[in-house]
């Protein structure tokens, strides 16, 4: 106990000098966002392991957003000006990255994104606010433009979930297969947790289109796809736009899962630099497997820690974090600014495939693991 | 002048009528006493004169005026106000303030309320109890709070439900007494009581009802010495 | 009157110390608690005169904080509104909606004017979801930028810092405060309490119940619509969940019941209470805090599960709380305290 | 044709086990008059249990109702002897308070055990069907659920009925003062009532857990639900919350289907204000004066 005290001492005694390695992290750790707060968490976790491997003693200060702007705000703030950290990584929702962002922008605090997908997060010409994951545009894009080469699909059917991540993806994605051609034929919002979808999915069915594109969290992406076998909703393809689809959960369930293609950030087969290793680990760790968030949070924190020890201060840190070029579990990422982003990590997305219960990388060709079963087949 | 003319009232609650073809007037000035054994339709007939039921038949003439359905807060306004069976203070409001919501139907002003409150306060002796809660006084104060209450909306005729019941001897002439003070003062009081000697003491005229109909009507002596009644009421002992 | 005098003085003396806080207070983090203080302070106040005062509990107050916020932000967004016009607005829409509202819900008593009155939120917020090209749906709206305010043509303040914000949030508290105080003092408030403690009784006596409750209600609801167009302004980032939520209209109405209902500084207690103790759950302050004066070690057992769950458990903190309270304080903290003070003239007999 | 069909049928099935949740609160309501805003999170607890007497002892969700049903009983129970039951002549919105502070403490509790991950649970029939023809489908599990959900039904109205319990709960709920005078053991009937209430709502939880997944924060949403069919059915009647849960089953998907499934919740919250505005005491209850 004095031995910690003491401990404790030093380290408060010591912490003026220990000032840039002080990194902030927001995140959603309670509240109804928390399911997937928890790979940023355990990805932030590892990135700290490592760094200590490394020689870089990160002093980390957490703060749960609960999923709410006000909260993450109130994080920022004190981040920012009570715990005066080097850099922040955070927070996972949109709304609370879009909402911190600002904030970032006027303390000048290097703030780095891992996940959130909202695309005008980093449309503001923000300068201190980068994001490493590629935004909503890039899922509907990569999966359609997939979609489109396996086949000649001519209408599309929309279901998503009715939030901030569910409607902007559907957005754009609407925006994108009108200029493709394709002809929308229904386009169902949903409410998060509602029990039955049968009938939606019943009207669906009976607009018989070529393609079901749908934006849910895990839970729902299960329930949405045994309930269109139930009804037998039977596309050329379902296209399952991140999130729920791309999770370990959702492929074990093989009686539904199989030949679903989805797109997502990062998968542990692709042969980015430690994906593999990364994978192992998190999974001897902390039992389940990562998802994308958890990588998109490890990398992030890696990029933001070494940055920051090697710059020294805020200012240092973010032209650091512009100039800078690194190579690791998510791949290549710079950040750069094109197509309207600023500090955008242009990422590239994998078009994924459950082949056999396993997600396999159909597209793009030079990733690729597996050819991609097309059309979907007949349910059983 | 009759202030109050009932006219032929019934009410009937699904198939049930709690009061069928009530019909008598109040005169100005004079106490009506209203008897009657439990379930005759007493309150039932307060509520049907003082807006809280629409009659489902008849007509309820005050000062002139048709009543059917106009709201409480309306016939108040008008000049007609009741105090309850069960009293019904203000419980976490103060005596005067529960005067007072009586005297702002008169006036804006608080300032003003609370002298016309104070008055009234004084009317029911209850000068004294000014600042404690309404919901802490002992039950004789309470129903002379629901007097003083009822008075400081200033009406012309006061309807008084049982303001004797579940008080002792002594209180009870407390109440006599102030019936008999009001009275004084030219107010027109229709009063619902279970306590014969007082009613007899009290009313000018009488109104006996039983399972809602009216049976006789006239000065106390005539009621009492009414066969019907004295068979009712003993109906009523003996049951 | 010495003591009249004293409490003035005391009361002054607050004020002038609230004014010039920001002039010596530099901390953003430290205005930016207060300033959620006092949009906590107003959404309890304005809750307390239909809630307290009235005693209609609403638990739908997030319908009128959310109108307030979106149409505030929605006329900045799309029409280039400034805000401080917006605000009116919303406070015009917000006056039609609560009279419909209460035309609806005030036929309704207790549990069921309860149960309206959360169904209308939902309505509300199920709306703000789904009419996309009025609300932008559930991606919400974003102001990057608040117009500077001009008075002909000079720059009264350019909103780049938490001082005019802190400024805006004190004087909506005061006034929320007033206007609890003239109700009170009326009346208005008067009559609003004869109908909490006994409709048919204050019926009787002559106050139009549905009248004098819309009355309440539009008051009431204009006040939180003026916070929730601050909050709006503020935050910068209006949604569905923040703004028309559920657990905001429970958060709103916590305030109130646990600071003292029906009472003037019943939600300022409140605020002072669950404002810090929510920030200092959420930002495992307390935890921090029992290392740091050596109740615990930062590597024990206990520590580590401290650091782990006490930020998450800040809302099962919150519900023990409110149990609590309930169960063993129901007239709230200012009940509370009146009750350990010594009696003075409230003895009966 | 066939739409309309499959959205009927997964209507009804689904309204089936609503209708348990339904009846669970109006039971409560009834002898309490207390509205009870923890209900969707002790259904929560009653998911958990499944989820747990599956997941480790592999007992299938079906089975383990006769489990979770008597321990649902006694913790509805508990409750309600050592919270409810202080506030029982405290004023409505204080009750309201407690039982969400009551919520927030399970929803939160159960979030700090088992994390805020969704669990789903995997039975070998959870995506089973039965074609009728015409295209259309009927979900094994669903099916299975409504079926229990009736007999259930049926064998709380014959409890309620035949019963001396029963009929003691029933006068309780019709005059509480007057039971008391007849010699009833009212707050025995309470912890009774409200056991039953969170017995039902456990076993809707455990009947819906095949066919949906669990996580803390779920409650809300099927408190809701359960006010909405209380009311329409009235609040107290049994018989009305079994056609209020099976109407909002059915109302949800046809919005679902010929409005739009963003809309079909204010569809039920529109038709919950009507019906509390023309009718008050609900589809099935007799008008009080």
């Amino acid at each position: 106990m004095r031995k910690h005290l003491l401990a404790l001492g030093a380290v408060l005694a010591l912490s003026p000098c220990l000032l840039a390695q002080k990194i902030g992290v927001i995140n959603s750790m309670s509240g109804p966002e928390a399911p997937i707060g928890e790979h940023i968490t355990n990805g932030i976790k590892l990135a700290e392991e490592d760094l200590k491997k490394k020689g870089i003693n990160l002093q980390l200060v957490w703060e749960d957003d609960t999923g709410k702007p006000q909260i993450s705000m109130s994080a920022m703030e004190k981040l920012a000006t009570r715990d005066n950290v080097v850099g922040v990584v955070g927070p996972y929702t949109s709304a609370c990255s879009n909402a911190v962002a600002k904030l970032a922008e006027k303390y000048r605090v290097p703030l780095l994104i891992p996940a959130a997908a909202k695309e005008e997060i980093t449309r503001q010409g923000l300068k201190y606010v980068f994001r490493m994951n590629a935004p909503a545009d890039k899922y509907a894009s990569s999966l359609i433009d997939a979609a489109s080469s396996l086949g000649k699909p001519k209408t599309i059917a929309f279901i998503y979930e009715n939030t901030d991540f569910g409607t902007s993806t559907t957005k754009t994605a609407k925006e994108y297969v009108a200029k493709k051609g394709m002809q929308v034929v229904a386009d169902e919002p949903y409410p998060k947790g509602a029990a039955d979808y049968r009938s939606t999915l019943a009207k669906v069915k009976s607009k018989n289109p070529d393609l079901v594109f749908m934006v849910s969290y895990v839970a729902d992406a299960i329930l949405l796809m045994r309930q269109s076998k139930e009804v037998g909703l039977q596309p050329q393809a379902f296209l399952g736009a991140g999130a729920g689809f791309t999770t370990p959960e959702f492929a074990k369930e093989r009686a539904i899962s199989e030949d679903v293609i989805s797109c997502t950030q990062w998968t542990g087969d692709v042969n980015w630099p430690g994906a593999k290793e990364f994978e192992a680990r998190f999974k001897a760790k902390f039992g389940k497997e990562p998802t994308y968030h958890a990588a998109c949070a490890y990398a992030s924190m890696i990029i933001m820690a070494e940055t920051a020890k090697k710059a020294g201060d805020r200012v240092k840190t973010r032209d650091a974090l512009k100039a800078g070029k690194w190579n690791g579990v998510m791949g290549e990422v710079q950040f750069a600014d094109y197509e309207g982003f600023t500090n955008q990590n242009n990422h590239q997305m994998l078009v994924q495939q459950i082949i056999n219960g396993n997600y396999e990388t159909v597209l793009p060709a030079k990733f690729a693991t597996k050819k991609a079963v097309f059309p979907f087949p007949k349910w059983k | 002048m009759a202030i109050l003319e009932i006219k032929s009232v019934s009410k009937f609650f699904g198939g049930l009528a709690a009061n069928s073809d009530v019909s008598f007037s109040v005169e100005e000035g004079t106490i009506m006493g209203l008897i009657g054994p439990n379930g005759a339709g007493k309150t039932t007939l307060f509520n049907c004169i003082t807006g809280y039921y629409p009659p489902s038949k008849g007509e309820v003439i005050f000062d002139g005026r048709r009543m059917n359905g106009l709201q409480p807060d309306k016939v108040c306004m008008l000049g007609m106000v009741r105090t309850w069976q069960k009293v019904r203070p203000l419980a976490k409001l103060s005596v005067i303030d529960n005067v007072m919501v009586g005297a702002l139907a008169r006036t804006s002003s608080l300032k003003h309320a609370r002298e016309l409150a104070m008055e009234q306060l004084k009317v029911v002796r209850l000068e004294h109890r000014v600042d404690l809660l309404a919901g802490g006084l002992p039950i004789g104060e309470r129903k002379k709070l629901e007097v003083a209450r009822a008075l400081a909306t200033q009406p012309k005729l006061l309807l008084l439900d049982e303001v004797m019941g579940g008080l002792n001897p002594a209180e009870s002439e407390e109440i006599i007494q102030l019936i008999l003070d009001i009275k004084q003062r030219g107010l027109t009081q229709m009063v619902i009581e279970h306590d014969m000697k007082a009613i007899m003491r009290i009313s000018d005229r009488i109104v006996v009802l039983t399972s809602g109909e009216k049976l006789t009507e006239g000065t106390p002596q005539e009621v009492v010495s009414n066969q019907d009644v004295i068979d009712a009421y003993l109906g009523e002992s003996h049951a | 009157m010495t003591k009249t005098i004293l409490k003035a003085a005391i009361g002054l003396l607050f004020l002038a110390a609230l004014l010039v806080i920001p002039r010596y207070v530099e901390s953003p983090y430290a205005l930016h608690m207060m300033i959620l203080l006092f949009l906590s302070v107003s959404q309890g106040q304005s809750w307390n005169i239909l809630g307290g005062y009235a005693g209609q509990y609403s638990v739908g107050h997030a319908a009128y904080f959310g109108v307030g916020a979106y149409t505030t932000m929605m006329l900045m967004y799309s029409r280039q509104v400034v805000p401080w016009v917006g605000v009116w607005v919303g406070v015009a829409i917000v006056i039609v909606v609560a009279l419909v509202i209460g035309s609806i819900c005030f036929r309704l008593r207790g549990p069921y004017f309860v149960l309206a009155s959360i169904a209308v939120a939902e309505i509300m917020r199920l709306s703000a979801i789904n009419l996309t090209t009025l609300t932008n749906g559930a991606e919400g709206i974003l102001a990057t930028e608040i117009p500077a305010f001009k008075i002909g043509g000079r720059v009264i303040t350019d909103f780049l810092t938490k001082v005019p914000f802190y400024y805006i949030g004190l004087f909506l508290a005061l006034f929320t405060i007033a206007i609890t105080y003239w109700v009170q003092h009326s009346k208005l408030g008067y009559y609003f309490q004869a109908i909490r403690e006994d409709q048919d009784a204050a019926h009787s006596l002559g106050i139009h119940i549905t009248a004098y409750k819309n009355i309440g209600l539009v008051i009431s609801a204009v006040l939180t619509s003026l916070a929730g167009a601050f909050y709006g302004i503020y935050v910068g980032f209006v949604d569905p969940p923040t703004v028309l939520g559920l657990d905001v209209s429970v958060q709103i109405m916590l305030i109130c019941i646990i600071g003292g209902m029906g009472t003037i500084w019943g939600p300022v207690l409140g605020s002072l209470l669950l404002v810090p103790l929510s920030e200092a759950l959420r930002s495992n302050m307390i935890t921090e805090g029992l290392v740091k004066i050596g109740f615990v070690s930062a590597d024990s057992r206990i520590g580590l599960f401290l650091k782990e769950n006490l930020a998450h458990a800040h809302v099962l903190l919150y519900g023990i709380l409110v149990v609590l309270v309930i169960l063993f304080m129901p007239d709230g903290l200012m009940g509370f305290i009146k009750k350990l003070a010594p009696r003075r003239n409230r003895e009966a007999v | 044709m066939a739409v309309f069909l499959q959205s009927l049928i997964s209507g009804v099935l689904i309204g089936g086990v609503y209708a348990l949740i339904g009846i669970g609160l109006t039971l409560i309501f009834g002898v309490m008059r207390v509205v009870n805003f923890a209900h969707g999170d002790i259904m929560m607890v009653g998911m958990y249990l499944t989820y747990l007497l599956f997941t480790l002892m592999g007992i299938d969700p079906f089975v383990s109702v006769l489990i979770s049903f008597p321990l649902m009983f006694l913790f509805g129970g508990f409750l309600q002897k050592v919270f409810i039951n202080r506030v029982l002549n405290a004023v409505a919105q204080n009750q309201i308070l407690l039982t969400i502070g009551l919520g927030l403490i399970m929803s939160n509790t159960v979030m700090l055990i088992f994390t805020s991950d969704y669990k789903i649970l995997t039975t070998s029939y959870s995506s089973s069907t039965i074609q009728v023809g015409g295209g259309v489908s009927v979900s094994v599990p669903l099916l299975v659920s409504f079926l229990i959900t009736a007999a259930i039904t049926a064998a709380l109205g014959w409890f309620l009925l035949k019963t001396d319990t029963g009929q003691a709960i029933r006068a309780t709920a019709q005059d509480r003062d007057a039971a008391q005078l007849m010699g009833i053991n009212v707050s025995r009937m309470s912890v009774i009532a409200f056991g039953l209430g969170a017995a039902l709502a456990g076993t809707a939880g455990a009947l819906i857990s095949p066919t949906y997944y669990i996580f803390p924060q779920v409650g809300s949403t099927f408190t809701l639900k359960a006010f909405v069919i209380t009311v329409l059915g009235g609040m107290g009647s049994v018989v009305g919350a079994t056609l209020g849960g099976i109407l909002i089953g059915v109302t949800e998907s046809m919005s679902a289907v010929y409005i739009s499934s963003g809309w079909k919740d204010v569809v039920v919250f529109v038709l919950f204000l009507l019906v509390l505005l023309f009718k008050p005491s609900g589809l099935m209850g007799k008008s009080r004066t």
